[in-house]
């Protein structure tokens, strides 16, 4: 049961942004942080899942942002080069063209990740963090991508 | 009655729920550990040093001026063997000789001492990297914690280098893990929170401590959560090092981790004998530091790490100096 | 006689050999394109962004700010279709997806209305990419660039994609490589400095012009460089398309990259036949940009790109407007 | 015989510096570029061979930093995310606690690299580059690893 209490840092309260490129929507954003005490590469996350509102996100349409870099689900696990420092948020955009609708949405999180230094006796520790939180739309206009 | 000389240091982990939180920063960190008292510290690099593995200069002047402002005393850099960082293979010896290289020099800008390593750097890397140590002047040290302990066989071979080549150079970090015997306060609520229902929790722990075997411990009506943690109870807290150990290897013992989960009082830790502990690396004339190590935070993210750290304090003053008096 | 509408623009990429040296920093090279009289910029991004693919705002705005300064239009970012990133495999349709939407994205907070990509992202994924373009307003165009030409099966496929659902939104970028029948000077300077004897290599290339088989140009006392550099003539001075192909497919035809890699005068380049082009295209009623794009820099670091421009640039004038004024 | 021009910048004109921390000598290092007009990911570097007067070096003794991170050379073609911008200079270090002697050293760097886009018929452009200089070793006393 240990690593138990980190779970609840896994979604930060930083509220779900749309994004704009001028006037034009692309998608919609929030915020994760690595559910630890510590920081690791980002090839030790097995599985990353996001749901919105009950549906699961296509994860097509997912980018990972980090160290100021764009990362596809799919390369996670072969990131052995890219740290995700404990007090970093990474930020998750979901690439939809019509943004997220003003209000509340419930946003769900699952990761599954290897804790690298655990293989006492060869085997690794693996955890699920599986957490969910409502968060609201930002009322703001223009974000960076 | 001689003057004991164990000295009592901090890892800044203690603070991991104030740290991951936001609540404290890194200087935050270190102005509190300056204000309990606490003069040695340790810090776990992949938690607290932004741009690890690589940290620029810049921070490391920062560094630098925050323990001169809280009058510290940089006493361990913590580093990981991470084995399995790569989903498809583990690191390679060159990759933990790259990784091992680059924590002694870090440790070495940042002013350290001692770094310390796990054990899957192996015996072989781990004599290796004598000559860098002699070299840098940093000494290197492997942490010992549950699930090992000093009959894994790997250990003996570890022991072998801290004792011929190492000497001096290379020794052991014990982690008061290996002696834990019962599950702490933090981990019994997160058990009930769970659904383990509580009057079964507490015949569990009851039998475990009896010496009943699990099987005979999980009864047939059991959840599965119930089994599972009674699994890991039976697992964790089995206590695989004897204190005497300690006193055994204390020639290797570069400095200590004081793992603690969580302390109901001032005076005494339902899980890990500190009395024998203590009194044992006091009267071997242990030297060295003893690292505060609280560690509910994996289970708790309400608990004050302060007051845990201060009960700490004073439970291990108690058991040094009362103790000593008895004697 | 009526004014033809054809606009000499300038990728940036011809300022290779100062930028790669350190000579002209980005603005050094939008300075001298906008001394040069230039109005209509390109520039690869792979070269010339900072932190590409994912340029920070900071790096926009200031961008942005140059362009003002120097009184610049942005007329095309250029993107690559980098297949060959992995060493275990080629890029999937979602990276190339990634890529490509990274670069529509990009393009556009840059301020450019155009965005030039490569063979290699697929008829598939240049269809799929229309909702995108719409969205954002922004044009995609496929270079084609030598080996590949129009009768190259694969662009048949791309053309009824830009001239079917992806009309006026999606079309395609000529490089005149595919009109090289000639090998350049500096191509010919490098052959000798690499061993090519002088009189064996002006006898292959007279044979290359003359249509004898490679076969027959290779003679038996050739070293292995002049085999290999004579079969290099025989592979790319092909010139696999037609010039009248470019009046056919007019209407994809975006903007152009009117490549050169060495002018030994202001009045023709013995390489490429841009009277032919260039009265074509005029005639066919093109009115995009010709983008002068200098390419010298991949064979001899010490000619001056700028000065190469300048002859480009005339010719460009005097064919354009001598012979429209023939005709 | 394209690309040629661009073997020019792979070795940078700065100096060998002796790398020390306090006073301890860990190794020593110069500079290196990316031969080519344009930027690619250190993924297309198939091959890097160093040369210190006609020596080879120890491909384990080696690191090569950049984006401000440490690679070993057997990493580099993985990194299908470490991004090598044409004008930044990648340094090598030499791991060797006795440094480099004062005076000047030949320097000679093989690199095998493939141009990524170039699959037009299927096959990538693979190039050798293979460049040597003199160089200085700094008088400077004090470096940042
Ligand atoms: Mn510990
Ligand atoms: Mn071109």
């Amino acid at each position: 049961m240990d690593f138990q209490a980190y779970n609840k840092i896994l979604i930060c309260d930083d509220e779900i942004v749309n994004v704009r490129v001028d006037s034009v929507t692309i998608g919609y954003e929030f915020k994760i942080k690595y559910p630890s005490y510590r920081g690791v590469f980002l090839s030790c996350i097995e599985a990353l899942d996001f749901y919105v509102d009950g549906r699961k996100l296509d994860e097509s349409t997912i980018f990972f942002y980090l160290n100021g870099k764009q990362f596809l689900l799919g390369e996670l696990s072969e990131l052995f080069k890219e740290y995700w420092f404990i007090s970093d948020k990474a930020t998750i955009r979901v690439i939809d063209p019509n943004g997220i609708a003003p209000g509340s949405h419930e946003v769900r999180v699952f990761m599954r990740h290897r804790v690298p230094y655990t293989g006492y006796f060869g085997e690794y520790l693996v955890l699920d963090s599986d957490e969910s939180k409502t968060l609201a739309v930002s009322d703001r206009q223009e974000v960076s991508p | 009655m001689k003057q004991h000389k164990i000295k009592l240091g901090v890892s800044l982990y203690s603070f991991s729920t104030e740290f991951i939180s936001d609540q404290l920063d890194l200087e935050g960190v270190l102005k509190r550990a300056g204000e309990m008292g606490y003069k040695g510290v340790e810090i776990v690099a992949a938690q607290m040093v932004p741009e690890y593995p690589y940290p620029s200069d810049e921070w490391l002047e920062y560094f630098a001026g925050l323990l001169k402002e809280y009058d510290l005393e940089p006493v361990c850099w913590s580093a990981y063997i991470d084995m399995g960082i790569r989903s498809d293979r583990d690191l390679t010896r060159e990759e933990i000789i790259q990784y091992t290289l680059n924590d002694l020099i870090y440790a070495k800008k940042a002013g350290f001492p001692l770094v310390r390593t796990q054990h899957a750097i192996s015996p072989e890397i781990f004599r290796a990297m004598i000559p860098w140590c002699k070299h840098l002047g940093v000494k290197l040290a492997i942490e010992m914690h549950h699930p090992h302990h000093f009959d894994v066989p790997l250990w003996q071979e570890f022991f072998a280098v801290m004792r011929g080549e190492g000497k001096g150079i290379l020794g052991f970090v014990p982690d008061f893990s290996i002696f834990q015997h019962r599950p702490h306060q933090l981990f019994l609520n997160q058990a009930v929170e769970l659904g383990f229902r509580p009057d079964r929790l507490a015949a569990v722990v009851d039998k475990h401590q009896a010496g009943v075997p699990k099987e005979a411990a999980i009864e047939s009506d059991f959840s599965a959560v119930e089994r599972e943690i009674t699994t890991e109870i039976y697992g964790k807290f089995n206590r695989p090092a004897r204190v005497e150990q300690l006193r055994e290897y204390l020639d290797c013992i570069f400095y200590i981790h004081g793992k603690f989960y969580y302390l109901p009082d001032d005076r005494h830790d339902p899980c890990v004998p500190y009395e024998e502990i203590l009194t044992t690396l006091r009267d071997g004339g242990y030297e060295g530091y003893i690292a505060s190590e609280y560690e509910g935070h994996h289970f708790d993210a309400e608990i004050d790490s302060v007051a845990q750290l201060q009960r700490y304090v004073a439970m291990n003053n108690r058991i040094l100096n009362e103790q000593e008096a008895l004697t």
